[in-house]
């Protein structure tokens, strides 16, 4: 199993469950996050002071998936999340060696 | 208002007398021969002007506490709210152990009043023509408005009891005897004619001064000022920010209308009317300045200032929200407005830092609005003017500043630099305003 | 309130006028006979009421930016606050320029005041009965209110710049036009006898149609209607919502109360108080139904129509708060709960995104409390009712309709579809509402 | 205020009648062979403190509102909402069905009112002295902020639905009984001198008691009281909390100063500039001694302590806000501030779950308040203000405890386990209050 | 070592600290996330328009424990925060190469 | 490539983001989490009952970077994090198999 951490930018979150939807894939977790990257963040003037807001709001998607769908999953999430603006994103893939459901103790890909 | 004997009166009766003139000509005979309010009547209409006045007065510590507790960053925002209502009662208790008799207990042209504890006087209610009390609760919350100029400025790093201990002098010494000098008929009333209507210079500069004051002796927060640029550390509710200025726009009309002192003849109601008038255009013009400037300034509008700018013309009518016609209210506001917008940013440059803009708006706008009076009120001399504006400038600057050294050296002044990070909050009340969303 | 040889009072006296007849069984001929307060008194009395009742209605632009604050989302929190105080700088402004005599300066019949600045004029006080000034203050509070329903319904897409545009001549011109064939004594007064008392259809329909000509040519948030769903969009903070509308509730017994233009008679201050009574019992009445209606038409109780019922409820129970009974002002409110209830998601099918539901609440409970006047108003007639409505609202509808079209296709009117997905805060304040707070 | 056949306003005229005696001292002769003012003035003048005070109190509503939505988790604050806006408006409708003439219609010495509904009767001015409607309209919201007391007290668990049937009740039945016994000059009036000037007893303590049953009916929150500790479950927005308290301060000098019932001569106009300083000063005192004390129990100040304090301050002086001296003022309610300081912890200790502090502030300090009147009100006997307070504290609580049981064990008051834990915002509204901001 | 996620359901946090805490577990890393999965979210209505939050609100527990212990660690979580009811959650463990201490530069299982 | 997750003090975040930009680390991804470990949280009061706050707030952030400059940026996050007091943080790294640019697809060290 692999366990696939992605950041999106938030306008693309709804085209990305679809995507993952129309795959399968039945389960995700979402977090807020504040990226740093290429892509540098606005600048805000509050009273008379201008200042860089540097990080730029992201959301990041955890999917835990059988190894075996792995490619399909992270190509369907690079294709709804595409733009060519920077900041689009980026997607991590580590290997997941165990998962348990906890309402029913299956483990493995059963769990997933 | 009827003539009276008691110094005070006479000497309050002056805005009301001056007008006289004035209205005759709008009011022409007619006003004069017409009947007039029984006694009683003109009695009860005072006492109700100062008692109505006086409470949206009394509600602008809400306005101040709402205003300053937006524009500071959520860990400091139970404090401020600690540090209005405590400052608002603590000027009702000072004013009422010293405050009230240091005002107008004060001799003919003199600089100092009595040491007397005030009571409710009201065994001559044709000569007063007024409740006592009903005066000395309009005093009261006046005093208090000058004390919350003050907690705005030095929010988010100064302590808690300090800062209370500072309130106690301000409201119980300080602003009691420059008051004098000019509402008391001391110095500068008899001797340069000194005119200030509702307080633009003895209320809003009085506590601007006191704020500079303290900020320079406490310093900027942490952070503000680094390697050369200004942080800006937004505030945490810019909705609650605009309700308190809101709500400071309504408390102005009593603020200024109740300066008139009386309500009970045609020229009197004639005043009061004007004064809502034009107190409430200035507020518009200064607005709608603060509005104009930020976007050609800045290329996008800022709604701190845009509050600023209301108080700023706010402030600067308060000398005269009387003799002014309409189109110079407009121009008196719409300068405060910007005097606000360019001195926010300038005060910066100074690294003093003045969280919610209260030194531009009271201090600098009170100048302001003290300086013109001259340009629409025939009783007014330019050097007179200037005079007490420096005079009380001096004392309240040089007073304050003595307080808060003192207090720094002693008690100290200022939370850590760890309280300051973790937030006065949760350092000084050991809880947080909004636990459930602050953001780490 | 005494006779008066200006057409403004003559007409305005109607409302206390009409009344008397209807006092007279009431309280008999007592009342009459009763010494009556001197002229002085009187004219106090009058101005009195005008600045408090003022006082409370400015205090209503507080409300409506608190109620609109609660109920867009964040990034759009505190532009909606720019807007408000800013829209009643403007209408300020508007009214000293032109507003003022275009409602009052119209000739018997007529269609349209003159144009020229106001000025007070006092000079003969018995006459008009009142400061020429708390007059003005009291009629330019209500100017305001009108602005502030339009801001409501088109927060959150709307650019700031051309909305404050549309504020100056709805303030200026629509506005008043309208409302000089009403209370300036004009065509509607005369000719249909329309009957109006507070403003059900010269303020609040007036601001309605409006708004509504505004949300058609400026068009739904996006995302508002997505594939025949409606989303939701839910407001930021429901609890300043509901602080706003207890203060538009408080502010409505100086809007109504103080329509009846005159305190200084028996007669004329029984008729205020049994204004604020009915007043009261209207909003209770919205407020009931409503929470009973979302009860049973959604199993759950709707917070922010409940809200609403109240403003309903108090928008219905406007044109005519003097001759109902209580449980007819009852009954109306009822009414205006209902309307409010139901009407809501009936937008939301025809695609009018209207923000705070500011389109039922004082447009159509505006039109239903006009066209109920005659029930409880012998003077009235229900011809002249619907008249009025249909005038006032082709007028006021086709003439914003213009205006908006005008100023879509010139300056533009919508933020572009990035800046909406930012929020209005980011782009045309660069700055946020809750900085530590506002999700991502 | 002149003489009067009707029961009510002689009962009602005694606090202004014992006064004279009073204040004779204070006004000398002068006051006496003054001109009187004309009746129709002084109908006018007590119409119009009927007003204002009214207006100022009914806005109360919005400082509950603001006090609890504070002191709520955010998952229970559009829910708070509800109850507060419907709890006035219930209010409202209760009173005139039944409530008013429950107080007023009750025979000398009697213990229970007319049931019939009230309308009003203007037929003798000069007798009443004052427009009917403005009388009911202040009667009335005193009935509601009874209420509001109620709704923060058991905040967070009780069912939206027979909360709202409770304060029916108590609105329409069990107020007014109790409070026709005084101010209907019943029973404790006539047999026991009782005196409660503007109801520290019959509205707060009343509201108070009907508190306490209820929550000792519905228990405490879950999660409240576990393993012998207590979870301290803060409140969402404490500025909001702080907001509120300011705006029931505000209205205080309405629900005090309104209770003079007039304001027509110069003896009623000095009692209600009495009374206003007054109840400023204990107010003070309340939130300096809770300042105070907190810090020196807790080592930190607590905002929310703070708060109650003022509130408790300000119900210990309402039994009698008129004779104290100002220094009694100042005492009266800085034990008002100690008995919240040690109330609200001890409740916790009895597991006695009072979410705002309603009942330490409203039911102690109002049993404290009506306590002590005797010391200063040489009318007052103490076994009579015992008696009162025992009397009316019996009969609001088993009468409520009854409504509350049968509401138990009918419909059931308790929202469950499982829509507590997720809040009644999402489980009775379908909503949240923040949508964007609360954290899960 | 291990490093362990698990999502688990709120009102579950303090059973499973307490369990975690009786294994000996010193240290823990908490996030509030927004979870998909079989367990639908509730619907809201708001102003008359119905619409389905769907997602439920979890709290994420990352934990990095020494491979001997991990078993115990994940059957403590999985029995804690145990419900019948669908959505309690799962638990996923990830191979821990490195681990330091800040404060002291201790690596390895010395740093947990 | 490995996936570096620290775990920081908030006040540090300013330092260790310095001293990534000067080892050239472009991208990384910041979290709002609650820490529990060996540094005990604060106690409150609040109506006179007192209570422990016993998680504090601490930044997480996590960074893919290419295996070999792995040392380095541990180190240089350990160094500018640091402090004697306790509670400084933890640095994990986990090994990291595939990572994607969205914008331009771009995978392993070319997409970091
Ligand atoms: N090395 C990295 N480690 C972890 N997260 C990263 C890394 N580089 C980028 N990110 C995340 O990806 C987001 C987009 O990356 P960025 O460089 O801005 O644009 P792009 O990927 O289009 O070049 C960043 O905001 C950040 O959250
Ligand atoms: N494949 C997955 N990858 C990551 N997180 C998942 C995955 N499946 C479920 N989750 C998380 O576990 C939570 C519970 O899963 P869910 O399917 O709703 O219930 P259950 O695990 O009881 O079947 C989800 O809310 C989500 O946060
Ligand atoms: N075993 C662990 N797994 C995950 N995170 C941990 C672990 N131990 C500690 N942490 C995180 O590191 C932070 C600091 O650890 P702590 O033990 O408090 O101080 P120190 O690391 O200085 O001994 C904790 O607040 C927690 O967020």
């Amino acid at each position: 199993m692999k366990y696939i951490i992605a950041v999106i930018k938030p306008e693309k979150l709804d085209a990305v469950r679809d995507a993952l939807t129309a795959l399968g894939v039945e389960g995700m977790t979402l977090s807020d996050v504040k990226g740093f990257g290429r892509q540098k963040g606005h600048s805000e003037i509050y009273r008379g002071a201008e200042y860089k807001v540097d990080f730029t709001p992201k959301i990041k998607i955890e999917i835990a998936v059988e190894a075996s769908r792995t490619p399909r999953v992270v190509e369907a999430i690079r294709d709804a999340a595409r733009t060519d603006r920077i900041g689009a994103g980026k997607i991590f893939v580590i290997d997941l060696q165990e998962a348990v459901r906890v309402r029913t103790g299956e483990t493995g890909a059963a769990a997933l | 208002m009827q003539e009276s004997g008691s110094v005070k009166t006479i000497c309050k009766t002056i805005p009301a007398a001056v007008l006289i003139g004035a209205v005759l000509m709008a009011t022409g005979a007619q006003a004069q021969d017409a009947p007039a309010a029984s006694d009683t009547s003109v009695f009860v209409f005072n006492t109700l002007l100062f008692l109505i006045s006086g409470m949206v007065v009394m509600f602008m510590a809400a306005g101040f506490c709402m205003l300053e507790v937006g524009l500071v960053r959520s860990k400091n925002a139970a404090t401020i709210c600690v540090k209005n209502i405590c400052l608002y009662s603590i000027a009702g208790i000072m004013v009422w152990l010293f405050g009230y008799n240091l005002i107008y207990g004060v001799g003919e042209g003199g600089l100092i009043g009595k040491f007397a504890v005030w009571g409710a006087d009201d065994s001559s209610p044709f000569e007063t023509g007024y409740a006592a009390s009903s005066d000395w609760y309009f005093q009261m919350v006046f005093v208090a408005t000058a004390a919350s100029i003050v907690s705005g400025t030095l929010a988010e790093r100064i302590k808690l009891w300090p800062f209370l201990a500072f309130v106690a002098i301000l409201t119980g010494f300080i602003y009691p005897i420059q008051a004098s000098w000019e509402w008391g008929e001391g110095y500068l009333h008899t001797v340069w004619d000194f005119a200030d209507f509702a307080g633009s210079t003895l209320v809003h500069s009085t506590g601007g001064w006191a704020a500079l004051a303290g900020a320079i002796v406490v310093g900027p927060r942490a952070g503000k000022y680094v390697s050369g640029r200004v942080a800006p550390l937004p505030g945490s509710s810019l909705p609650l920010a605009a309700l308190g200025t809101f709500i400071l726009w309504l408390g102005w009309f009593g603020f200024n209308g109740g300066s008139q002192l009386a309500l009970g003849t045609i020229d009197d109601a004639i005043s009061v009317a004007k004064i809502f008038v034009n107190t409430n255009m200035a507020a518009c013009a200064g607005v709608l300045s603060a509005l104009i400037l930020t976007q050609l300034t800045y290329k996008k509008v800022d709604l701190t200032i845009v509050l600023n700018g209301a108080i700023g013309g706010l402030v600067s009518i308060t000398a005269d929200p009387l003799h002014p016609m309409i189109w110079q209210a407009l121009l008196i506001g719409a300068v405060g407005g910007a005097i606000v917008t360019f001195a926010v940013p300038l005060l910066d440059k100074l690294k003093i830092d003045d969280v919610v803009g209260a030194i531009p708006a009271h201090l600098f706008c009170g100048v302001w609005g003290t300086l013109i009076v001259p340009l629409t009120n025939p009783e007014a001399r330019w050097v007179g003017q200037i005079v007490g504006i420096m005079m009380i400038g001096a004392f309240v600057f040089l007073t304050s500043l003595l307080i808060w050294l003192a207090l720094k050296y002693t008690v100290g002044v200022r939370a850590s630099e760890r309280d300051e990070r973790i937030g006065l909050d949760k350092t000084e009340l050991g809880l947080e305003a909004y636990p459930e969303f602050a953001s780490t």
